[in-house]
This record gives structure tokens, C-alpha cells and sequence, in this order.
């Protein structure tokens, strides 16, 4: 299959054309909310009040808020560990995902998922997941169950740079392809897995969507900073899958500003300072998005700054929920292991489920 | 009843399922066209077509994924591993997604899938082809792991577990494919986490699952015939969850226990049951629990020693006559 | 990276000008000794002598007889479980290898491989491995070992068509490319895993072969048919691994005359009988090459007869020798599972190695 | 003696090795610029350069199986894991091909490898990142399983697996990689299959391994001071070989035991460890022995509760003093 989404950097205005001037605030404020709920949660991670990783999304924000923004009732997405954006984006509250990384048992995960593992099922958002490509089988099993239901949706899947190397992403391409399954995979490519820079971890020809040739899937290559191109774009791809049933791989190209976890101590070793100022200068997507706004008059300066203050205000909130919320009870621990002994069915009372406790 | 085997008895419950729920989807390498490697799915491509029975690639890792992605959405697959010993190139999935994603949800989130596929040795085929990883899947909360004995125990357990809605690891036998027991016509379900005493004894305890049963049944008969033993056989039928009262009834009545199984023993299922019931009933054991497991090693290929490695009626019996 | 080896099928002579009227007659008599051994093999499997499984190689031969005739003393191999071929091209002779099968004391592995499991490390032969895709990595480990040690040698690394789909073997793909290994990967594409056309397994462009795109890998596709070709394409891949310390992926297309493993009861239900037949008629690689060296009158008609009576007696000669060959000793059970065991050293000596037995 | 980390003890060790053996290649994730993500490689890169320190793609079971192939050929691969959480991607090189190749060849192959990393809970990273598989991989026959509870001990059964023959599974513990043992200057080695009796004692025996020796010592402390208890505390080191001699002369000597672990427990290392002491020395228990596991769930994430998931000297101190 020829690139065919290749065409030229411009994006045809279309699907952009359809938003009112309330959604592009929305947008825009969704993008402030993640950046806002994230610096935040770093502060309280660096006082001690979560424990083990913390991914931050920030510089990517345009990816999860573009892409999402275009889901109906119908779409479906599930993401890695730097997941927190997504799940702000599809609906999820502060307070329920700060609860989350505290551990708090008001958090989405009732405070056993943690900062890696968040999930929003009613919101069509299935994690949130630890090990590396792990979730590109569930990605296409879901668009799976749409395709058997029969229902027109998607699943959009996302993956990092990094993550293109485990085998089991490499089988998923071809099931979908073979199976013609609506899933959208979304490489972002922050440019580094960890340490470790596109160019050590992956032998590839032009770019990483590429990969998709071999499967003889449709595939994109573009920048992430300017949400109305990552619009543009990936609803292509949305609506091939819709439509068509087709699935389709794109490299959604982007920056990450923290280190690989907030844990890392390398943050600015492997890169230089240059190279993230440079982003931030010139490629960060809320200014640029921002700026657009201004030129279009959707937004004046006083309330992009109105937006950004209430997001921390949130944020702060979130943080005061989490908190004063309770901690799971240790009683709490051999619950949600098994549907049937959490419903107290028949078939949970049959036998013993838990040992040695 | 019916004579009927344990591939037919495993392909009326595939058969009942697919008719009774549309989510019933029967997934894995040649199991559609090809009617199964091992024909547990004969003919149900040619009732109920491509949209129940579906062929795929030999991405393991992959298609279980797909399939428990699948199950989150309401969908009940039932995945054919060709054999279970290929799991293991699927193990990340079944143990992090299939057997953590609903506690990682809080909950939220259930699995209904089915994964299902022989796992045994005594074939002939190496060790890369004869695991038994009841063990390693029974140690993971979150994982159910039933392994059936008989054609009745197949049919029974199949059906639950395909209407159960949480995980689980079910595990056939290829050399019991071929064997008949008597069925019903009528449907039954039998739940899991019900042992069966499938021979009653006052004078030891045999516990057993999977194909092992049958050797103790058969090792049961040998001992009161020449030894005038009475010899009670305890059929697991589920690992996890595990009834763990028949097991002590059972060694309560009879002060004395062997545990028999094909897993490798350390760590085997065997070890699990043994701490168990000199846990709980320390005090009725009149003699150390004995287990007999295969010959630890990986499985040989030598078809006559391979029948070695596996416990066989004799192994039993020697260690029985051997209980203090 | 460009198609480069597909030069139009026309093989050039180089590589094969350099063989001899001996050699020649090698090449011939080992693609007859493979055939005939096989054919025998089969006869005592169906007449109960062996278990388990027999996947075997007949149609195909011209590719291990061809492509193991370029290897060296620093040159190395690693195959699936479809290995007799092999193992007899390296010169494993044919009463080890059939003892083997017999599970006897006497075969390569002493029985406790089986038809899947035959190794030769001294002929520089790593097996015979059971699981789909599992010797993938290992083959580019080997080829690892090699430039490690700064020899220039290479390994090859042969695969069936349906194993491309296993997640592992993308990742060997990668790592091979991106550490420059000098290893082969060979895909024997016979058209059929087990009872799925690669139509139904593989979604691909114009072949398998050109996945290696993806990585940057060199590629090449051909017919494996004619012996001569084999040797001319599969020899640049070689040279690059060698000389170059390039890897190179192969598709060498083939077929296989028999079910998937002797066990295969639908061996004649996803192909058409004369599907078989038209390759048995006029593609069979032993029937071509007798004819091109008829042609090239390096043997006569009755000379091809003497090397197949030979190739007859020798395989009679081997299940002799097997079923004279004693089993293993139930005591064998636990020998070979640790080195240091075995070797009765201070550490084979120290705690328990082997329980409840 | 100098007080050094576990994780100096372990640098120190690959340090040594690489120096000493030219076929000693240190493979993984992040080992060799980023200096490893826990930072047990640390400066090794810098000093021994690119050959011997390898960064890979996240490709588990390819580099994995590349070094099972490397090492088939004499190379001695020390393969880290950045977690040994995600052994479960590359389960099948391990078991059937580092595990199998050497039998199914007949003893005609080797595999010298050791894959190494940190398996442990307690550092609040959710389920996929907090198995402990030692009992997984102990159950097969052809690896061996080491774990190691101090820095000295981390030293010695490193540097001893490098060496050994055979494919080790070296199990280290985050928590433990910034506590401080003395450790010589000078070289030792410490055998594998030799269990080491931490501290001495007359009434029970505790018997461990990794990081629940620690919490075992701590209990056998607060045992003595508070509840005049004596008590001996074995640490195994090594799961496979095991020093079956040493736990059963421990119990012998006190007449009862405790197995503690941060296994799960269905089929854990502990069940195994419980099967074998009641097998070779019922007659000398004077209880039941009781079993400390982590408990039986998938890792919680939640700081406080995780704490409270594994073993804790109060959790040990209240079975030891339940005992019969
Ligand atoms: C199978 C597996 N191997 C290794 C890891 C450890 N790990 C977590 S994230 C990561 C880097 C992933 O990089 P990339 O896919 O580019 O995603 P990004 O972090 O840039 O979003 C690594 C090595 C893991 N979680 N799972
Ligand atoms: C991981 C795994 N899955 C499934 C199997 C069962 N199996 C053995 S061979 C085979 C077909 C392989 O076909 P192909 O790679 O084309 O090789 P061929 O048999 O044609 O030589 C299958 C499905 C296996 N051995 N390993
Ligand atoms: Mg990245
Ligand atoms: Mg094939």
C-alpha cells in the first residue's frame, strides 16, 4: 500500500472546520488540565505522598486531546502507562485519577492500579497497562468485539517509540490486518525509550510507521504539536476503521518534557538541555494551540490565563480530595481478584479462591 | 447414557455454548477449517461458520490478547491453544492481562475468556511440547486452572467455565481424547471448585487431577485386589479455586495420603496440596504424605521411558505400601 | 533498502562453476540420501516403531542440500522442527539420526530429543527446535557469538512461512539489523502452515521476504526448486554476512509433498491433489538436478538408479542399526538436564538438584 | 570489612567477572549508557566499553534468546532484566530453550547464561511489575534458581553463577539494592545449593529466602527479646540446587518450622519447602508447619497496603507463636 495519508504537511481543514468555538476551548482547556494535574502530582509525588512511577505526559498533550476529541459513543481506546492524559481527556475526573496515584481508595483503580493503571470502563478507556505492547492484542481485541457486534466504532490503541520492538505488537499488525479489524495504532514517538534514542532501539527505513508496509496496512507519519493536524490526520485513520473496518498505523511525532519516569536520574543526560527547550520554545502545544485560538479571536490572552489558573485550581482540589480520602483497608486486598467472588455468586462461594491468608 | 469420549464430550460443549450464547467465539490455529489439530472442533466450522470458528496466524502471544481485549466488552471467547505447552510464548498475556486486569481496575473489569488446549506428556513429542502448567497458572490470583479427568467431568466443567465470568485456564489430555465415559444427552453444568470422589476408600487418600486420576483409579482397583486396601480417589477436577474440605474430609476419614500428579514436582500442584492438608490436618495423619509426580526432568522423548517418567499404578502402589 | 539481490532469475555461475564432477554428485546423493531416509523413516513410523511426531522435509531438499553446501568450518545453522533435511545435508549420519526417531541410547540426542530435537554442535548443527519461531533468536545469538569472537563466519537461520508470525522472530529481525549480525534468515516457504495457505496466516505486500523492509534488511525471494539457484542467491546473502557482517532474510519458495507431520489426517484437504501432483511432476528438486547433471553428463541414468539404491540401503541399514540399538535406561531419565551434574563437578555435587523421585 | 550495597555487591561482581573471563557480555535494557535502570551496572560501560556492556531494544525475548544462542558457543551472557516481571514476555526462550536445549540434545549442549534482575514487590508499582517468579522457574528442571538476601551473599552467588555451566536465574530485590553488608575486599565465591543459617536458634526454625530472611531476622529479634523464643533463621540462597540437608537438620534440631516467603503461596516456593520437610522428617514435628506468603492477590498498588501484602515480622511472629 502506497502512503496514501502522506499528502502534503497541510492540513485540509475539514474536520476542524466542524468545531465551535466552545469545543476549541475545550480543547484547549483539556490540554491545560493534563499539564496542570501532572505538575501537580509531581509536586505531591516529590513530597512523598504516592509511591513507585510516575510518567508524565507532558509536551504530548495535543496527541491524546486531538486524537480523543474525535470518539464518538462507539470508539474505544487503551494506552501504556503514560496514560494519565488520555484518561483526562476521555472524561476522567481529577480528583478520581489524583486519588488514583495516592493510593486512596476513592481513586479509578480504588487504589490498586496506581499511577500505570488507570481505567475508565464506562468512558470506553481500557487502561492504563505496565508491560511494554501489552495492550496491542487487547487494542485489537476490542475493535475485535466491535467488528463481531457490529457496531461501526474503533479502538484507538497507543504505544510508544519504544514499544514497536515487542514481538507481540508486530503479531498484532498482522492479525488486524488480516482480520481487517477498525483499530487505529498511534505510535508516539517522543524520540526516546527511556534512555535510549529512536535510532539505537529501532533499525527502520524512513520512520517507524513504515512498519506497517509489511503488513500491507495503511500507515501516517506527522508532528503532534499542532492539535488541528493530529485532528486532521488521525481522523482519517478513524474513519477508515469506521467505514471501511480497516485498520491503520500512525506515528504521531512528539516530545516528552520530564524524564522517562519521574524517577529518572538520566532525564538530562541523554539529551541535551538544548533539545527540550527548543520544544518548549517552539514546538509546546498549548502555546501553540493557544496562539492559534488568539488568531482566530476564539480566546483573548486574560482568559487563556483564566484557563490555566482554574486547571491548577482543579488540580490543587483533586489533591485535597485524594487527601482526605480513605486508604483500601487490608481486607480490601483479595477483592476484585474474581467476578464471581465479588458478586457473591454461587460459583464464588464453590471452593476455596484465596490461600495460606 | 451414552458412551461418548472426551473430544466429543468437549465438542457438544463447545457446540451447546456457541448455540446458546451469539458471544461464544471460538478462536485459535486451525481450529475452524482444519477441524482442530487434535479434532475437538470437528465439524462446528461447517454448522456455525466463520463468525464463531476462527482460524488464526501462529501468534499465540497475540490472538489470547485479542481475545481477552475481546472479553472485555462482553464477548465469551474460547481460545484453542494447540497445546498448552505454547503458552509460554503467551505467558505475559494470560498472567498480566488475562489473570491482573480486573484487580488493576479495581474491578471494573472482568475476563471471561476461556483458554483451553491439551496439557499433558506421555506423547512423545520432547519437552518443548509436554508441560503441564497447571502450577504456574494456579499460582496467580486472578487465574481459574481446571483440569478434567473424564469425558463427563469435560463436558460439565467446559460449560461452566465458558459461562463463568472470570478467567479460565482449562486443561485437556491428549491421550484421554479417545476415551469414552458415559454422558448424558441431557445438559448438566458441574461447577468449579468441586472435587469428586470418584472411588471411596477408608484406608488412604489418593488425590489426584487430570489423567492422573485414572492411573489411581486404576492403582486403587490393584491394591484391594492384592493387598486388601481400601483406597479412596479424590478427583480435583478445578486447581483453583480448589475444594479444599473434600481433600481433608477425605484424609480426615483415612489418616493417610498420597498426592499424584503428571506435574513436575517442585512446586507442583502436589506441594500445594500436601502443605495443605498437613496444615489443616496435621493431627488425623497417621503417616507422612506421600506424592508421586513425573520423573523430574524435562519430558524424554523415548516413547517406552517416557511411559516411565509419567506416575504409572505401580509408582502408586509402591509408595502407598511404603506409608509408614 | 532496495530489492538489490532481485536480479532477474537467471542465476549467475560463479558460485557453482567452482564445484567439481565430486561435488556435483554430493549434492545429488544427499538430496536422494534425505529423500530416501525419510521415506524409510516413515514406513517404521507407520509401523509403530517411533512416537510423537515426524515433519517430514521431502520436496523441499534442495534447500538445506543447497544452501548447507556453501557453509565453511566457521559457518553455522539452527532449523525448526522440520530437521531431518538438515541435519543429514550437515552430515549427520543417517544411523544416530534414525536411532533418534527410535528414541534409542544410540541417536544424536541419546532419544531424548526426538524427530524435532536432533542436534549436531559438532558439525556446527544447533537443533531442531519445537516451538514455532523459537530458534529465531537464537540464531541471531549465534551470529552474535560469532562477531564476538571476531570470526567470520556466519549462522543460518531457517524458519517456515507461518513462523514469521511469531512475535519473536520481528525482534530478531530488529535486533539483527540494528547490531549488523551476520546471520541468514532462511523462510521456507512451502505455502502451508500446517492447514493454512499463507494467504489465510501472512497479510503481506508481493512476499514474505519483503518484511525485512521494515528493518532495513536486505531481502531476497526465489524459487528453491533448482538446486544451482539456491546455492547462486542464498550465496550473496552469505557472503554479506561474512564479509560484511550484514544480515540477509530469504524466501525460498518451496513444497512439501506430505501432510504438515505424518499425523496430519487433512494432508490432502486444503490442497488439491493435482496442486501435489504438478509439483511432484515437474518441480521435484532431485528429479531437475538428476536432469541438469544428466545434461551436464556428469552422471548417467544408471548412476542416479546406483545412488538411490545406495541412498535405499544405507536408510535400510540405519533402522537396522536402531532397532539393535538399545533405549535409554529409565535411570537416563535425569542425566543431561544439568552440566554440572553430569560432569560430577564440586557444584553438579553440592544440594538437591532433582526432588521427589 | 567494608560496608557495602547490594548494589555495589553485585557491580563489584560483574565488574570482577568481566575483567576475569573475555566471554562475559552484559546484555539488557539500559545497561550500558544509562547505566542500568536501577543502576547495578553503573560506570561499568565507561570503563569496559561497548562490547562488553550491550544496550538492547525493548525486545525481551529476543535478547533473551540471543544470548541463549551466544552462550551455546561459550560466550557466558549476564542478561538483565529490568524487572524480572517481564520474564513473562520471554517465558518460552527461558524454559524451553534455556531450560530443554541442554536435554533435548542429550547433554551434548550447554547454556551458560545468567538472566538477572530484580523480582520482588513492595515498591508500589501494581501487579505487572511486582511478580517473584522463583517458583515458576524452580519447577523446571535444567534452570537454577538463586536468591540472594545480602549484599555478600549477592557477591558470591553472582560471581558463582557467571561461572557455572548452567543457565542461572539470579533474583535480586529493589529494596535491598541501598542496604548496606560487609562485604571483603578480597575475592570469594559462595556455591550454589548451600543454604546459609542466619542466625541460630533452639525452638523453631524460620526458613527463607531473599529479602523475608530480613524480615525473618527482625522477627526472630523481637521473638527472643519479648517472647524468650530461640530461633533459627535458614536462609536458602539458592532455590534450585537446594540445600535440602541444612533445612532438614535445622528442624531436626527445633521441631518446628516456619517457611516464609514473598511468593504468592498456591504452589509457592513455601509449599515445596512444607512438602519436603513433613516428607523426610514428619516424626520429628512437633506442629504443623506454617507457611508466611504474601497475600493472595495480585500486588496491590496502594503505599500503605502493599506493606501490609507481604510478610512481616509481626505476620511471622504471630504464626510462630500460634504453633502447636
Ligand atoms: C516488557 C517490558 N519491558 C521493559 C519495560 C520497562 N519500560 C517501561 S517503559 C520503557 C520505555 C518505553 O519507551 P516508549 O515505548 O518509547 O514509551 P514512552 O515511555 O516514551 O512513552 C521501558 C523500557 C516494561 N514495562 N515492559
Ligand atoms: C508457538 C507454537 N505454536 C504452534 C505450534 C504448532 N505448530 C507446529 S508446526 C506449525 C506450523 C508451522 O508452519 P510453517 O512455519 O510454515 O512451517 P512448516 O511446517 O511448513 O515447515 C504449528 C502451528 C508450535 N509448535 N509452536
Ligand atoms: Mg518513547
Ligand atoms: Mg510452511
Amino acid at each position: 500500500m502506497e502512503t496514501l495519508l502522506q499528502s502534503p504537511g497541510q492540513a485540509r481543514p475539514t474536520i476542524n472546520d466542524k468545531l465551535t468555538k466552545e469545543d476549541k476551548i475545550r480543547l484547549l482547556r483539556d490540554m491545560y488540565r493534563i499539564r496542570r494535574f501532572e505538575q501537580t502530582s509531581l509536586k505531591y509525588y516529590n513530597l512523598g505522598r504516592m509511591g513507585g512511577f510516575l510518567h508524565l505526559y507532558s509536551g504530548q498533550e495535543a496527541v491524546a486531546v486531538g486524537t480523543v476529541s474525535l470518539l464518538g459513543p462507539d470508539d474505544h481506546l487503551i494506552t501504556a502507562y503514560r496514560d494519565h492524559g488520555h484518561a483526562i481527556a476521555v472524561g476522567m475526573t481529577m480528583p478520581e485519577c489524583m486519588a488514583e496515584l495516592f493510593g486512596k481508595a476513592t481513586g479509578c483503580s480504588k487504589g490498586k492500579g496506581g499511577s500505570m493503571h488507570l481505567f475508565a470502563p464506562d468512558k470506553r478507556y481500557w487502561g492504563g497497562h505496565g508491560i511494554v505492547g501489552g495492550q496491542t492484542p487487547l487494542g485489537a481485541g476490542i475493535a475485535y468485539a466491535l467488528k463481531y457486534k457490529r457496531i461501526p466504532g474503533c479502538c484507538l490503541c497507543y504505544l510508544g517509540d519504544g514499544a514497536i520492538n515487542q514481538g507481540v505488537f508486530h503479531e498484532s499488525l498482522n492479525l488486524a490486518s488480516l482480520f481487517s479489524l477498525p483499530v487505529v495504532y498511534i505510535i508516539e514517538d517522543n524520540g526516546y525509550s527511556m534512555g535510549t534514542s529512536l535510532k539505537r532501539s529501532s533499525a527502520y527505513k524512513t520512520c517507524l510507521a513504515e512498519r506497517a508496509e509489511a503488513y500491507n496496512m495503511a500507515w501516517d507519519v506527522f508532528l503532534g504539536e499542532d492539535l488541528y493536524e493530529v485532528r486532521e490526520r488521525t481522523n482519517v485513520a478513524i474513519e477508515r476503521a469506521r467505514k471501511e473496518c480497516q485498520p491503520t498505523l500512525l506515528e504521531i511525532q512528539t516530545y516528552r518534557y520530564y524524564g522517562h519516569s519521574v524517577a529518572d536520574a538520566n532525564a538530562k543526560k541523554y539529551r541535551t538541555a538544548e533539545e527540550i527547550e527548543e520544544y518548549k520554545n517552539n514546538h509546546d502545544p498549548l502555546q501553540l494551540f493557544g496562539k492559534r485560538l488568539l488568531e482566530e479571536e476564539v480566546l483573548t490572552e486574560a482568559q487563556i490565563g483564566e484557563i490555566d489558573r482554574a486547571s491548577k485550581e482543579e488540580a490543587n482540589a483533586a489533591v485535597k480530595f485524594a487527601e482526605e480520602s480513605p486508604f483500601p483497608k487490608e481486607g480490601d486486598i483479595t477483592a476484585d481478584v474474581y467476578w464471581e467472588v465479588d458478586n457473591q455468586t454461587e460459583a464464588g462461594k464453590q471452593g476455596t479462591y484465596f490461600f495460606n491468608t | 447414557m451414552p458412551l461418548i469420549t472426551y473430544r466429543e464430550a468437549l465438542r457438544t460443549a463447545l457446540d451447546e455454548e456457541i448455540l446458546r450464547d451469539e458471544n461464544v467465539v471460538v478462536i485459535g490455529e486451525e481450529v475452524a477449517q482444519y477441524n482442530g489439530a487434535y479434532k475437538v472442533t470437528e465439524g462446528l466450522w461447517a454448522t456455525h461458520g466463520d463468525r464463531r470458528l476462527v482460524d488464526t496466524p501462529i501468534s499465540e502471544s497475540a490472538f489470547v490478547g485479542m481475545g481477552i481485549g475481546a472479553s472485555m466488552l462482553g464477548l465469551r471467547p474460547v481460545i484453542e491453544l494447540m497445546f498448552w505447552s505454547f503458552a509460554y510464548v503467551a505467558f505475559d498475556q494470560i498472567v498480566n492481562n488475562a489473570g491482573c486486569v480486573r484487580y488493576m481496575s479495581g474491578g471494573l473489569i472482568n475476563v471471561p475468556i476461556v483458554i483451553r488446549g491439551p496439557a499433558n506428556g506421555g506423547t512423545n513429542v520432547g519437552a518443548t511440547h509436554s508441560h503441564t502448567p497447571e502450577n504456574l497458572l494456579a499460582n496467580m490470583p486472578g487465574l481459574k486452572v481446571v483440569v478434567p479427568a473424564t469425558a463427563y467431568d469435560a463436558k460439565g466443567l467446559l460449560k461452566t467455565s465458558i459461562r463463568d465470568n472470570d478467567p479460565v485456564m482449562f486443561m485437556e489430555n491428549t491421550l484421554l481424547y479417545g476415551e469414552k465415559w458415559e454422558v448424558p444427552d441431557s445438559e448438566y453444568l458441574i461447577p468449579l471448585g468441586l472435587a469428586d470422589v470418584k472411588r471411596t476408600g477408608d484406608h488412604v487418600s489418593l488425590i489426584a487431577h487430570g489423567r492422573a486420576v485414572l492411573t489411581c483409579l486404576k492403582a486403587a482397583e490393584l491394591l484391594e485386589a492384592e493387598h486388601d486396601i481400601s483406597v479412596e480417589v479424590v478427583d480435583l477436577r478445578s486447581i483453583r479455586p480448589l475444594d479444599e474440605e473434600a481433600i481433608l474430609n477425605s484424609v480426615r476419614k483415612t489418616h493417610r495420603a498420597v498426592v499424584v500428579e503428571e506435574n513436575k514436582p517442585f512446586c507442583g500442584v502436589g506441594a500445594q496440596i500436601t502443605s495443605l492438608i498437613q496444615e489443616k490436618a496435621f493431627d488425623d495423619l497417621d503417616a507422612p504424605i506421600a506424592r508421586v509426580s513425573a520423573i523430574d526432568a524435562p519430558a524424554i522423548y523415548s516413547p517406552p521411558i517416557e511411559k516411565r517418567q509419567l506416575p504409572d499404578p505401580q509408582r502408586v502402589i509402591e509408595k502407598v505400601l511404603n506409608l509408614a
